[in-house]
């Protein structure tokens, strides 16, 4: 039999004011299954409390209902007194009396009514409570960090400094990311190599992190604390562990012609390569499809002249498992592809490029040694063409959304081609110029004032080749209100970004959601940035949104805090908010699990003693489960429940309206 | 002979409903005759053997049976209102009123069944004899007939070819009703119709003898394949009278209801425990027919099944118990 | 039955509307605590039913309200893409709009059944929105006369 | 009629099938199940056929008997995509022998039977004399709707003839049948009628292909197949939704898209 304790609280005057709290505990005192009915002046106070406490031991309460502010005030307060007087914390209720009754209301009797109304349902759901118990996930302290890029490169060593095991996954053969690929980096123009290389050194020499390149995650199991990732190590035919990095192996390599994907195309590679002279680790792959070897069976000159026998031309993809508490998804973005545009050009146009491939001709270390050389014949371009939002803001052809860094790399181009051509032109067509940052507006006023970068408002419409090599430019000066044409010989289009390519397939794997266009949904988009839907799945860098290098490292550092914040402690306490299936009236129709929002719902076979599959019903993860519920009120015959917010409950405060 | 026009069987209805009758009569209503109150200007549907049977006005298929008021320290008992409405049946069919011989013997077994014996006692039948009989009607076979009295306090037989009704009263409630009506009534000669011919189509004590001796005969399997387990034929028929028990609650009282039920359904045997002593429809079939045709003639000597076919005639499934019978009887030569 | 619903009905004047609202715990039910705190004026009609999510709300709530004598019902959660739980409400958003059409065939319209979407930030359009509603239905009459979903006394 | 026994015997004699549910060549045209060759010459199937066979695909004592053939005219065999989608039928173990009229159109299997009706059914409508009875009723007053509702729903007497008719209505414990909560109450009143036949048709959201089996089988006649069809409209309107076409599509309530109207949302 149930014995209630009703708690009216006057919150001073602020409920007494318009409730009469004494009717309210006595009305309380004749609902069926209380026991104790009373009022007080603040019963969050150390009285109040002790009030409580000492009913819920001389009255041996089994539920209690606080009539008083909000839950979301005092709910913890008076649950954590429940707890003190051993009582499960989760047979406690609130009626929220302040803030959805005295505050709201002036009419005294209305509001007295209402009052008693609040308190009968709280009375009638607590009697259908049953205890809860937090629920304990084990946590494995290692992370895993998916992308070898800035962001997850700072990810990484932060969480390594903070003295947890990482495993660091790139794709590529080398990490760096794109950062590696940039010439020098606004608004300080400092070197990018320079910066980034001691952090790629230190990030596959850091004892806490394993470095997994040439890799891509496979599959995922389980959930928050205790992943298990599947990791696809693919054939190198090289053994790292043998190689030295020597180089005579892609010195030799007879297959010379490849087109580096590291230089935006604008250098060439081998057959067997490492991507850029910095890589790390240093040691060069086999790219199979060029690779007369492996294609073909002829050749085997690279495994003739290392010197290690590190040459393995029977190299397979591995698979390879680890067990992980946490995820960092830094998987970076790329650049939307202009061919789109056919009024560009369509993408054939020789001497209309990317941003990538300008960084690379005025890198230091790229196929022209920093010269600036245009692709179609090496001739120094005398007038430069920079066109911003080639993509973005553009929802018919393009992306809705703004790139953000294009307006800042675009005007660090125009300085960096000034610097180097002191007699070129450079032209730059702008929609808005964003400059938002820290240094960033004068940096685009140096841009224009000391290094005469002329930008004009305004659309390009068209550009072509003439007979001469020319580019002949199209476009508006909106705010002179006039069509400008321009002859040029190189025209650099700031392209979109977008996110790489097989995003999409990752945050299915990892259950995280993402927009329209790709990019990683946030967890709350003002306060829970860094997380994602996936509880234990932190996002880093672009694959969220279009971000410049600061805004990166500072949300990997932020990833990396949330990372460490779940691996303080040995074990993960959660809300016990969980939904449940009643596997003996499932009739496995899989709404439930189409439905939950976190894949928390899945199938689950009943099997017998001898392991047979007599049926299969849906089940659903505590560790994945967040508790909206969407699993229940989808369940025809209301086989999933919800605890703390169950049928019972709430059929129960219904009835009592 | 006391005779009224079948056309003015409104009129009849009429003056029972003014001498103080609650008058349920056959009335079409969207393509479906069933047992309904008659208001007036409603048209009265003799023809037809109604969806619903007359045992709807005593054994209703939802009363309240108890209340509770609940308060701090549990609940106390509430006066339940118990009325008997002085009540009509008027064109009954004669195997409606055949019924309540079954009725009537279960509801007075080992309880004494307040709310059905007020009702029974608050209600004339007036049977209308059966001048025509479908594929589905079986009375015959099972101890009645189109114009049998069993159960009935009048009975009207159809003269004149069905231009004419003839009231023979059978019971002092029937005289009752006559004098009640007496001036709707004619006296005069009428040449009553033949009623409907309708060969016995089964031997129900046979049927009862295989019954007996073959509850795990693998016919049951394959009889019931088509049965998809709804109540339809349960609620449909005049005997059928299982119920189930139900508490509705909300914050100030507990309604106790009582239900039909029927052993048709899958729920109707679970145990809490998961175990279900009648596991698939072909036992839930075979209750029906056993309890029917052998349970209840050993309990009470009487059949539970007067023959009126609306089972088999509304069953979605092409379910019908006649035939279930003709071939128990073959099986059991 | 038929006795009951020509039973002399309250007059319009005195009718004071019950109206059950089911909210979610992150946006309307913040929003609520809000108004509170601002201490906005609304009329005193309404009884909310906290629950995680609007995902969580079973149109069988919706018709027990009914049934138990609700003459209006309100379901009220967070704006599309605000949901705590990422896409509760587009379930449930979907699940309202086919669930109003087959109410609506049934005689239960736009002015009993309410659906919105209140923010935490919303303490005023929560407000209006209890007061708008109450406004409809004190205008609509008690529902408990005149339909086949509710329990009869 | 002869193509269609010939087709059902042949899947027995070849053992590809233990029984096949058919109609029976007798007035009504009730379910029958050829266990044996020589049985099929029983079968029939003309558009007096009102139930959905596929409904006794639900039932344990069939699906004991499993692999079986199933006559099926285009809404029974939009039903067995509907169950495919919502991993009711175990792969391979359920045939259906389509049937369109006087015309006998093959035996196919899950995957055939989604190319067929693609092919071949992918426009089927609601007939329009129900689409006007839903419109007719929208037409009158809520107050108006409401009592045509109540003289309907007082007939039911809870037999569940229009569950057991329906292939959707799968599941081993309705949840009329759930008592812990009642959410449904059980007796036969007008609350707990409206309630029932409300969620019943609610529960078909984007399930129901229409075929009529519940409202045919409903021996108080009520209009069931109103509630049906409003939901069904409804759902093609606001969401593309077509069940019984696609055999792994989601089911349309357990899904979402942005996109999704909330025009009555305030």
């Amino acid at each position: 039999m149930a014995r209630i304790g009703v708690f009216i609280c006057h919150c001073g005057e602020n409920i007494g004011r318009t409730v009469d709290c004494a009717a309210v505990s006595a009305a309380a005192a004749k609902m069926p299954g209380v026991v104790v009915g009373m009022d007080y002046k603040y019963m969050c106070s150390d009285p109040g409390q002790q009030m409580i406490r000492k009913a819920i031991i001389e009255q041996k309460l089994t539920g209690v209902v606080v009539g008083a502010c909000s839950p979301r005030m005092h709910e913890r307060t008076f649950r954590a007194a429940a707890a003190e007087a051993g009582l499960n914390p989760y047979l406690l209720e609130m009626a929220n009396l302040r803030e959805h009754c005295s505050w709201v209301h002036s009419n005294q009797a209305e509001a007295t009514q209402k009052a008693i109304d609040l308190v009968r349902v709280m009375v009638a759901k607590v009697r259908r409570n049953r205890p809860l118990r937090p629920i304990r996930v084990p946590v494995e302290p290692t992370a895993l960090v998916v992308g070898g890029g800035i962001a997850g490169i700072q990810a990484a060593l932060d969480i390594a400094a903070g003295g947890k095991k990482v495993v660091l996954v790139e794709s590529g053969p080398s990490i760096g990311g794109h950062m590696a690929r940039l010439s020098e980096t606004f608004p300080t123009l400092d070197c990018s190599q320079c910066i980034l290389t001691p952090r790629m050194v230190e990030a596959a020499s850091h004892p806490n992190i394993t470095l997994m390149t040439y890799s891509e995650v496979a599959s995922v199991e389980g959930f928050v604390g205790n992943f298990t990732v599947t990791i696809r190590r693919k054939a190198r035919y090289v053994d790292p562990a043998k190689c030295t990095g020597c180089g005579d192996c892609f010195n030799k390599c007879p297959i010379k012609k490849i087109p580096n994907e590291f230089d935006a195309g604008l250098g060439l590679r081998r057959a067997i390569y490492v991507p850029f002279p910095q890589a790390v680790p240093n040691k060069p792959v086999i790219d199979a499809a060029h690779c007369t070897m492996l294609q073909k069976g002829k050749c085997g000159l690279c495994a003739k002249v290392c010197p290690r026998g590190a040459i393995d031309y029977q190299d397979q993809d591995r698979l390879e498992k680890v067990k992980v508490g946490a995820v960092v998804l830094a998987t970076g973005f790329q650049l939307w592809d202009h061919a789109a545009y056919g009024e560009y050009g369509g993408g054939r146009l020789r001497d209309v490029i990317d941003g990538f491939a300008f960084e690379r001709l005025a890198s230091a270390s790229g196929p022209t040694a920093g010269l600036i050389k245009r692709p179609s014949d090496g001739k120094e371009p005398k007038t430069v063409v920079f066109l911003q939002c080639c993509g973005s803001r553009d929802d018919k052809v393009g992306k809705k959304y703004c790139s953000k860094i294009c307006c800042m790399y675009t005007a660090k181009h125009a300085m960096l081609y000034r610097h180097k051509v002191h007699d070129g032109r450079a032209v730059v067509f702008y929609m808005d110029v964003r400059a938002a940052g820290k240094g960033y507006e004068e940096f685009v006023r140096r841009a224009i004032e000391a290094d005469g970068a002329e930008y004009v408002r305004g659309r390009v419409s068209r550009i072509t080749r003439r007979r001469d090599g020319k580019l002949v430019v199209l476009g508006a000066d909106t705010l002179a209100g006039r069509p400008v044409t321009i002859d040029a010989d190189l025209v650099v289009l700031a392209d979109a970004v977008v996110p790489r390519p097989g995003s999409e397939k990752l945050a299915q794997l990892f259950g995280v959601g993402y927009d329209q266009d790709g990019f990683y949904s946030e967890a709350h988009p003002k306060l829970r940035p860094v997380e994602t839907a996936a509880a234990g799945v932190f996002l880093a860098g672009a694959c969220q949104a279009p971000k410049d290098i600061p805004e990166t490292v500072s949300q990997a550092s932020a990833a990396a805090a949330k990372v460490l914040g779940l691996f303080a402690k040995p074990e993960l306490e959660r809300e016990p908010v969980i939904a449940r299936v009643n596997r003996t009236t499932c009739a496995h129709c899989r709404a439930c699990i189409s439905a939950c929002p976190y894949g928390a719902a899945k199938d689950f076979d009943i099997v017998d003693r001898a392991g047979k599959v007599l049926r299969a019903v849906a089940d659903v993860n505590e560790g994945l489960c967040q508790g909206c519920g969407t699993c229940a009120s989808v369940c025809r015959s209301h086989s999933v429940d919800l605890d703390g917010f169950t049928d019972e409950q709430i059929h129960a405060e219904l009835n009592a309206l | 002979m006391k005779t009224i026009e079948t056309r003015r069987l409104p009129d009849l209805a009429q003056a029972l409903s003014a001498a103080g009758y609650c008058v349920v009569a056959p009335i079409e209503e969207g393509g479906v005759v069933r047992f309904r109150e008659w208001a007036p200007g409603l048209a009265i549907a003799p023809g037809a053997v109604p969806a619903n049977s007359s045992k709807d006005f005593l054994f209703p298929r939802s009363e309240v049976v108890a209340r509770f008021a609940l308060e701090p320290g549990g609940f106390s008992p509430a006066p339940v209102e118990r009325s008997a409405v002085k009540t009509v049946v008027l064109c009954a069919r004669p195997c409606d009123a055949a019924a309540l011989t079954a009725l009537d013997a279960v509801f007075n077994w080992d309880y004494r069944d307040g709310a059905y014996n007020a009702r029974r006692q608050a209600m004339t039948v007036v049977s209308l004899a059966c001048s025509k009989a479908d594929e589905h009607c079986f009375c015959t076979s099972v101890g009645g007939a189109p114009d049998g009295v069993a159960g009935a306090d009048a009975i009207l037989r159809p003269a004149d070819g069905g231009q004419l009704l003839v009231l023979d009263e059978l019971t002092e409630k029937g005289r009752a009703l006559a004098q009640a009506a007496a001036g709707t009534l004619s006296e005069g000669p009428a040449a009553l119709d033949a009623p409907a011919v309708l060969p016995r189509r089964f031997d129900s004590e046979a049927v009862g003898r295989w019954l007996a001796a073959n509850f795990e005969s693998p016919f049951w399997k394959e009889a019931a394949l088509a049965c998809l387990g709804c109540g339809a034929c349960a609620y449909a028929c005049p005997v059928c009278h299982c119920f189930d028990l139900q508490d509705e609650t909300d914050h100030a009282e507990c309604r106790r209801l009582r239900n039909w039920d029927s052993c048709g359904f899958g729920l109707f045997t679970l145990h809490a425990s998961g175990h279900n002593p009648r596991p698939d429809q072909s036992a839930r079939w075979r209750q029906r027919v056993m309890h029917k045709f052998s349970i209840y003639p050993q309990k009470f000597k009487t059949l539970a099944c007067t023959g009126c076919g609306r089972c088999s005639r509304l069953c979605q499934a092409g379910m019908a118990i006649a035939a279930t019978c003709e071939r128990i009887e073959a099986l059991g030569r | 039955m038929m006795k009951t619903e020509t039973s002399t009905a309250p007059a319009p004047a005195a009718f004071e509307p019950r109206i059950t609202a089911f909210v979610c715990n992150w946006c309307t039910y913040a929003g609520a605590d809000l108004a509170g705190t601002s201490r906005l004026q609304y009329a005193s009609n309404m009884r909310i039913i906290k629950l995680p999510c609007t995902g969580r709300i079973d149109p069988l709530f919706v018709l027990k309200a009914f049934e138990n004598g609700a003459d209006a019902v309100l379901v009220s959660g967070c704006h599309p893409g605000d949901c705590h739980y990422t896409s509760g409400n587009y379930h449930a958003r979907r699940r309202w709009t086919l669930f109003r059409k087959l109410l609506a065939l049934t005689g239960i319209g736009d002015d009993r059944l309410f659906f919105s979407w209140v923010s935490a930030a919303e303490g005023q359009k929560f407000a209006d929105l209890v007061n708008d509603v109450t406004a409809k239905v004190r205008k609509a009459g008690p529902f408990c006369a005149v339909h086949p979903g509710r329990r009869a006394s | 009629m002869k193509a269609l026994r010939e087709a059902a015997e042949k899947l027995l004699r070849e053992k590809r099938v233990s029984l096949v549910i058919g109609y029976e060549d007798r007035k009504g045209r009730p379910a029958f199940f050829a266990a044996k060759p020589e049985d099929c010459g029983r079968l029939a199937y003309d558009a007096s056929c009102r139930q959905n066979l596929a409904a006794y695909l639900g039932k344990p004592e069939i699906r004991a008997r499993l692999p079986v053939a199933v006559v099926a005219p285009p809404a029974v065999l939009r039903s067995i995509v509907v169950l495919t989608a919502e991993s009711q039928l175990p792969p391979g173990q359920v045939l259906a022998l389509a049937v369109d009229g006087d015309s006998f159109l093959g035996t196919f299997d899950a995957a055939g039977v989604a190319e067929l009706l693609r092919a071949k059914y992918s426009t089927l409508a609601p007939e329009p004399a129900l689409l006007e009875r839903v419109q007719g009723l929208l037409q009158k007053s809520p107050a108006e709707r409401a009592a045509f509702w109540e003289a309907e729903f007082s007939k039911c007497t809870r037999c569940y003839a229009c569950r057991a008719a329906c292939p959707g209505c799968y599941c081993s414990r309705c949840i009329v049948e759930k008592n812990a909560p009642q959410w449904i109450s059980t007796a036969a009143l007008g609350h707990g009628n409206y309630t029932w036949s409300v969620m019943r048709a609610f529960h078909q959201s984007g399930r129901c292909t229409l075929c009529g089996a519940c409202e045919a089988a409903c021996p108080q006649g009520l209009p069931l197949m109103l509630l049906n069809a409003v939901l069904d409209r409804e759902a093609l309107e606001e969401f593309g939704s077509r069940p019984g076409y696609d055999p792994e599509a989601k089911p349309l309530i357990g899904s979402w898209s942005a996109d999704d109207d909330h025009s009555y949302m305030r």
